[in-house]
């Protein structure tokens, strides 16, 4: 027994991590080794032709790009602005606890709920129909539960005497905040609103009633416009497109895109936590 | 212009969009799938211009219209032919179309009256607000097994029935265009409506121009009256030349 | 004893976070232009105390203040007086050195600006600020370094330098040189001697031995209460509280 | 005069920040009162006993049924899976990380558990189509993967991140000093890990699982691709099945504005609203139960 | 004084956290049966070496240790003798009271479980232990509840009651009452000099007064030296090294 104990132990262990491993191994070989031949500028840069079954995803990316672009809008100003008087101004009665409680709810309510929501209130209530806007504020809301608990996380780690010690010296709350509370904490609050958006760009259950379409002909542009995005496109691709067998390498390209950018984003938020974290 | 619905056509609507930019870039089409029903319902809920539709309105979605006071027009563009498709080792050829009803239905659970062998049979259906879904089932006079597959789409029926030896499905004639010889791995039947009549193809387009194959149904195009004048150059596009010959190329049918 | 003028006081003190009382029924008073230790072991409440005399505490939502604070004859709570103004007159030196994450210069210069300081006067300031930090000759040809590059005892004579620019009248320091080493805890005391002549000067800590180098006065407090208060050299040599003995001859704490 | 100008300025701010707080509490109420409202609607038409008890979901038939126990069952038995898949690796992989792996390996390891997590559902469900169906197609002789099982992989797989980086928290929040009286009276690692550590961090760990339990349950992309979407009631992992959230994705599009069928989506919306909403206080009740055993 | 008998030491003790050399060549022995109070300021390196006699360090990688550690005639680190013997015989009481989260007879029947004990001996052996460290009067009806309802001085008793239920040869004792009161530091204080008997002890402590009261030895370290030691009479009297004079005066730390 005792002599087995080590043997269990180091089993069990591998065992675990090594699945876990394995998970991101194949996704991240099958998408890389199937989507790479079609990957080209080509690719990333013309539009859909011959029924989808030829030509690029360039609507696809200039649309999550844009949709990204207008979460970002919605949710980053409101989210710090919130997390700032939760951390900084709330007493804490039972207003800030409720809306704590509520934000920690909000980030567990399914996407698809959020999509829901976006249609009664943006596309019906609103009148905004279904758009780029209406999508782009349905991600908002979305992401204001996570930018605010990040930047609650960033603003939490500046410890007291920072603030102290503008205040000590008789600057009001508001210029402490400014200038010595948030240039602190901005690298933790850049990393939370980076990885939110990242998430935020490869959501798709949202998005679906609120203006995503399969196929736009020539540029949409317009707000009130509706639009074509990655995880949308993949998600036809692989289930709705007339020649599946046709357009697997499209949807293996497509996948890979979005992989990208959303690594991408994430390599952008563990580089400034890196080196945040280095120069401390 | 907003165009929505059905799966069955919405690749054609693509090609059409595609090659109907190519002579006017000013208009800005948007197109999205889906069932029928999707379609239908976003001219009721406003987010459409347009919708495509592989089924008449039913009196029910006529009432509704009504009711909200939406002015519709109607325009019938194609042809299709609705093709069931087994597996390409499947034992048969043809089947009839009592037998499809009891299949599909649930009644039968195996192929045991249809192949004499008695594997299960597994139907790959559509979602129930496709417009194929509930033309098959009012053609047949049934109900669906409950244990049918719901795929979002005809493709995913493909698919399905590519790897299942004992399975079952239905889909658009435009899927089955591409895969006359069956590199797709599935079979299509051919479908007789009384044991004394020859069994036909989806694929036959003397045929269905003579109105002979059961399944055969037209694709409707409803478009919002007071979205007339923006849609209407697109529906002159279909009904060109150049248009006629897409929609042909693309596995459907044109019946004048 | 020479007659003393009274500079800060508190009266009738009484604190609550939440609902524990931490501070129950101070009086105390700090004399001008003279050094007062505050000491008692951890917990007894005297940075609370000390905190109240710039209205820290109003930050805290959670804290209730009872009592009357003195700054010679004004009010510190009154409402004719604003906080920032309180702060200013104020000053405070911080347990652990918290000088801003910019340069020296910036440092000294922050409260100058947010103070509304012409900016042709400030670079004389923050020069005799830093002189009277003894400070000056260590960092003169590098105003422009980082602060958080000098050292734990540069950092915290550099936070006393912030604090010294804006002129303050009273200088309260909680526990300034626990994370210094020795020589560093010495630049320190010299500092505060020196401070002494135009300040009045209060000071948390809790080595006994630094309290006798360096304070006229003597406060002892103990679980929120202040035991005993008076001439440095009595309450160490002659405590007339039997917990004051205890506390002083190292029996706890 | 501009000491004023600074303090109302200050005072100004904090209305506004507090302004964007209550923004929050709106949201949330709004979607509250969008499912209460359009749920009560549902319910004026059908019965809650029915739509409750109802064992078959087909809103289209001539003859509507909105039984919510099929699509219910399908998303508990999807969770189920997942979890029975997700707990034990999640554990395992937080304690390896927390415990044994050294500053580098754990600093590798980290931010590539956080690339899964930033794997794109609909990449993951493309997966389940293209790979792990055929995979499990294959391996269980089935005519076709996408079943329960496929579902329940790939959400374990999208779980995971969430049951690792909490209980890895849970693990690292707990004080050094629990192994050091372990080690103190001789236990090996792995008595201390499975005797102390791990018991003693339960509550954050249960957090975590609810946490993941919660992310199964309202995951829409990953099902709705690789389930098969089968409205009959479930029977096993080898069958298709249909979860809320694929129902609400598949209908939504196609329902008329205020019919009973898009009431009805609502209706089931509102019910994974508060299945979620449930599991979350659960979790949260523990994380706080381990954040009060922390400070003590 | 009498001859001594060694039983704990170490000699040519170098260790770095990674680049950081924390002590440098430290020699220090400990004899037994007596209690050792190991002194200096915070940093110094007091903790880092007394875990060095129980191998505490051979979980952190980034530990590096050279130099000899004997436990009579034992090499601690050598191969022959298992890290778990080695924390057996070397007992160790942490700063803050870190019982487990379970019941009190618990906390000390783990330790007993894991060195395979027999079950049949455990209930007499937890009963003395808790009897030697003066604890069982206090819990001896309860001993089912949660050890974290004790008091911390009671928490403290009950893990010098784990430690001395292995019946370790040595008992390292880390600032044991440092977040004591002192009515719990006076018990915890004759429990150390009790112990004394059966064990050898060595306590680091920041409080002057507690080595003079339970020590008769005094090592005094400084930056990861030792300075110097002695009897503790000694280096509180009579330093030899004005470095010493200064801590033991309160001149730092
Ligand atoms: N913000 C707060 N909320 C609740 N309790 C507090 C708060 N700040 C301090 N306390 C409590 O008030 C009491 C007094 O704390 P205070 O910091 O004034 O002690 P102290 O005498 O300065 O101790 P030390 O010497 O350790 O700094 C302590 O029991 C502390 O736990
Ligand atoms: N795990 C570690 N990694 C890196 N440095 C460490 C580690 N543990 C301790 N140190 C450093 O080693 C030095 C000695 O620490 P140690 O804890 O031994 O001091 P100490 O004398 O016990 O102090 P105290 O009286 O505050 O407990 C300190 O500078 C500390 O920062
Ligand atoms: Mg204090
Ligand atoms: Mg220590
Ligand atoms: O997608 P449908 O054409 O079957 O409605």
């Amino acid at each position: 027994m005792k002599k087995l104990s080590p043997i269990i132990e180091w089993f069990t262990l591998l065992f675990c991590t090594g699945t876990v491993l394995a998970f991101l191994v194949i996704i991240l070989y099958d998408l890389i080794s199937s989507g790479l031949p079609a990957l080209s500028w080509k690719f990333v840069t013309t539009l859909p032709s011959n029924g989808m079954t030829k030509g690029g995803i360039l609507p696809a990316i200039t649309g999550t790009v844009i949709l990204t672009l207008l979460t970002a809008v919605v949710a980053v100003p409101l989210g710090i602005s919130c997390a700032i008087y939760l951390n900084e101004y709330a007493p804490d009665h039972w207003v800030t606890r409720l809306i704590r409680a509520s934000i920690r709810n909000l980030s567990g309510v399914p996407s698809i709920i959020y999509g829901l929501f976006g249609l009664a209130l943006f596309v019906k209530g609103l009148h905004m129909g279904t758009s780029v806007i209406a999508a782009g504020l349905t991600l908002g809301l979305l992401s204001l539960p996570y930018i605010i608990s990040t930047t609650e996380e960033a603003l939490r780690r500046i410890p007291a005497s920072t603030r102290e010690a503008a205040l000590g010296i008789g600057a009001t709350q508001f210029e402490s905040i400014r200038d010595v509370v948030l240039p602190s904490a901005l690298p933790g609050i850049l990393t939370g609103v980076v990885l939110t958006l990242s998430r935020a760009a490869g959501e798709t259950a949202p998005i679906l009633f609120t203006g995503v379409a399969f196929y736009i002909t020539g540029s949409s542009g317009f707000l009130n416009q509706e639009f074509m995005a990655l995880p949308y496109h993949l998600y036809m691709l692989s289930t709705q497109h007339q020649s599946i067998v046709e357009v697997r390498p499209l949807a293996y390209g497509t996948a890979l895109v979005l992989i990208i950018v959303v690594f991408l984003l994430n390599l952008t938020a563990f580089y400034i936590r890196y080196k945040h974290s280095n120069n401390e | 212009v907003k165009i929505k619905g059905s799966d069955t056509e919405v690749n054609l609507a693509v090609i059409l969009a595609e090659h109907f930019y190519k002579t006017d870039t000013h208009r800005s089409l948007a197109i999205s799938g889906g069932g029928s029903g999707l379609g239908i319902a976003s001219l009721l809920n406003g987010q459409a211009d347009m919708a495509n539709s592989s089924r008449p309105l039913t009196q029910e979605e006529k009432d509704l219209f009504e009711k909200r006071g939406i002015a519709l027009k109607t325009v019938v563009f194609a042809e299709d032919a609705t093709a069931f498709i087994v597996h390409k080792n499947f034992p048969l050829d043809s089947i009839n179309v009592q037998a499809l009803a009891d299949l599909l239905s649930g009644k039968s659970k195996t192929w045991r009256q249809v192949t004499g062998q008695s594997t299960p049979v597994n139907i790959y259906g559509r979602q129930n607000n496709s417009g194929t879904y509930s033309f098959v089932q009012k053609k047949l006079g049934i109900q669906f097994s409950a244990d049918s597959k719901e795929m979002n789409g005809n493709a995913q029926i493909i698919e399905g029935i590519k790897t299942d030896e004992s399975g079952i499905g239905y889909v658009g004639a435009g899927y089955i265009m591409h895969d006359s010889a069956g590199e797709q791995g599935v079979k299509v039947l051919r479908i007789t409506d009384s044991a004394e009549k020859k069994a036909i193809s989806p694929l036959d387009a003397q045929a269905i121009a003579e109105h002979r194959y059961f399944f055969q149904r037209p694709l409707y195009q409803f478009i919002l009256s007071r979205s007339w004048t923006k849609a209407a150059p697109f529906i002159d596009f279909e009904k060109s030349k150049k248009g006629q010959e897409i929609i042909r190329n693309s596995g459907y049918y044109i019946i004048d | 004893m020479s007659e003393e003028k009274i500079k800060l006081s508190a009266a009738g003190v009484n604190l609550w976070f939440g609902n524990k009382q931490v501070l129950k029924q101070i009086g105390v008073s700090f004399p001008e232009n003279k050094v007062t230790a505050l000491i008692g072991p951890s917990g007894c409440g005297k940075s609370t105390l000390l905190r109240c005399f710039n209205r820290m505490h109003d930050l805290s939502p959670d804290a209730k203040i009872e009592g009357q604070f003195l700054l010679g004859k004004q009010d510190l709570y009154n409402r004719d007086i604003s906080v920032t103004q309180v702060r200013r007159r104020v000053g405070m030196v911080f347990q652990k050195a918290n000088p801003f994450p910019k340069s020296i210069y910036e440092n000294i210069n922050y409260g100058l600006k947010i103070n509304d300081v012409p900016p042709s006067e400030r670079l004389g300031i923050i020069e005799s600020a830093l002189k009277e930090s003894f400070l000056w000759d260590e960092v003169k040809d590098d105003l422009k370094k980082p602060a958080t590059r000098l050292s734990g005892g540069q950092q915290q004579r550099l936070c006393i330098a912030r604090t010294v620019a804006l002129r303050p009248e009273v200088i309260l320091m909680d526990e300034p040189c626990s994370a210094l080493d020795p020589i560093s805890t010495g630049k320190i005391e010299d500092l505060i001697r020196k401070l002494q002549d135009q300040y009045t000067i209060v000071i948390v800590t809790h080595n006994m031995q630094q309290a006798q180098r360096v304070a006229d006065k003597t406060v002892f407090m103990y679980l929120g209460e202040v035991v005993e208060a008076g001439n440095t050299k009595d309450i160490f040599d002659h405590p007339q509280q039997e917990l004051t003995a205890n506390y002083v001859r190292g029996h706890f704490g | 005069m501009k000491l004023a100008a600074r303090e109302s300025t200050d005072r100004l701010v904090k209305l506004l920040f507090r302004a964007t707080g209550l923004l929050v509490i709106m949201i949330l109420g709004g979607i509250l009162l969008m499912l209460v409202w359009n749920t009560v609607s549902f319910f004026l038409k059908v019965k809650p006993l029915d739509f409750i008890t109802g064992t078959q979901w087909n809103p289209t038939s001539g003859n509507a049924r909105y039984g919510l126990l099929p699509l219910l069952t399908s998303t508990a038995l999807v969770t189920l899976g997942a979890m029975i898949i997700a707990i034990p690796l999640g554990i395992g992989t937080a304690a390896c990380i927390s415990e044994y792996a050294g500053k580098r390996l754990r600093n590798i390891l980290k931010p590539l558990i956080e690339c899964l997590a930033a794997v794109p559902s609909v990449a993951i469900g493309f997966l389940g189509i293209v790979f792990v169906g055929p995979q499990i197609a294959d391996m269980a002789n089935q005519a076709n993967g996408l079943n329960a099982l496929n579902g329940a992989i790939l959400l374990a797989i999208m779980a995971l991140p969430t049951i690792i980086t909490v209980t890895e928290d849970a693990l690292q929040a707990l004080p050094h000093t629990y192994r050091e009286a372990s080690y103190g009276v001789g236990a090996s690692r792995w008595q201390t890990v499975r005797k102390v550590v791990i018991p003693a961090a339960a509550p954050g760990i249960i957090a975590a699982v609810m946490l993941g339990v919660g992310r199964a349950i309202g995951e829409t992309m990953t099902v709705l691709m690789a389930t098969g979407n089968a409205a009959a009631f479930p029977k096993g992992f080898f069958h298709s099945v249909r979860t809320i959230t694929a129902t609400i994705a598949i209908e939504m599009g196609e329902v008329p504005y205020q019919t009973t069928h898009y009431y009805a989506l609502f209706a089931i919306a509102a019910v994974l609203f508060l299945v979620t909403l449930l599991v979350n206080l659960v979790g949260e009740y523990f994380v706080n139960r381990y954040r009060k055993y922390q400070a003590a």
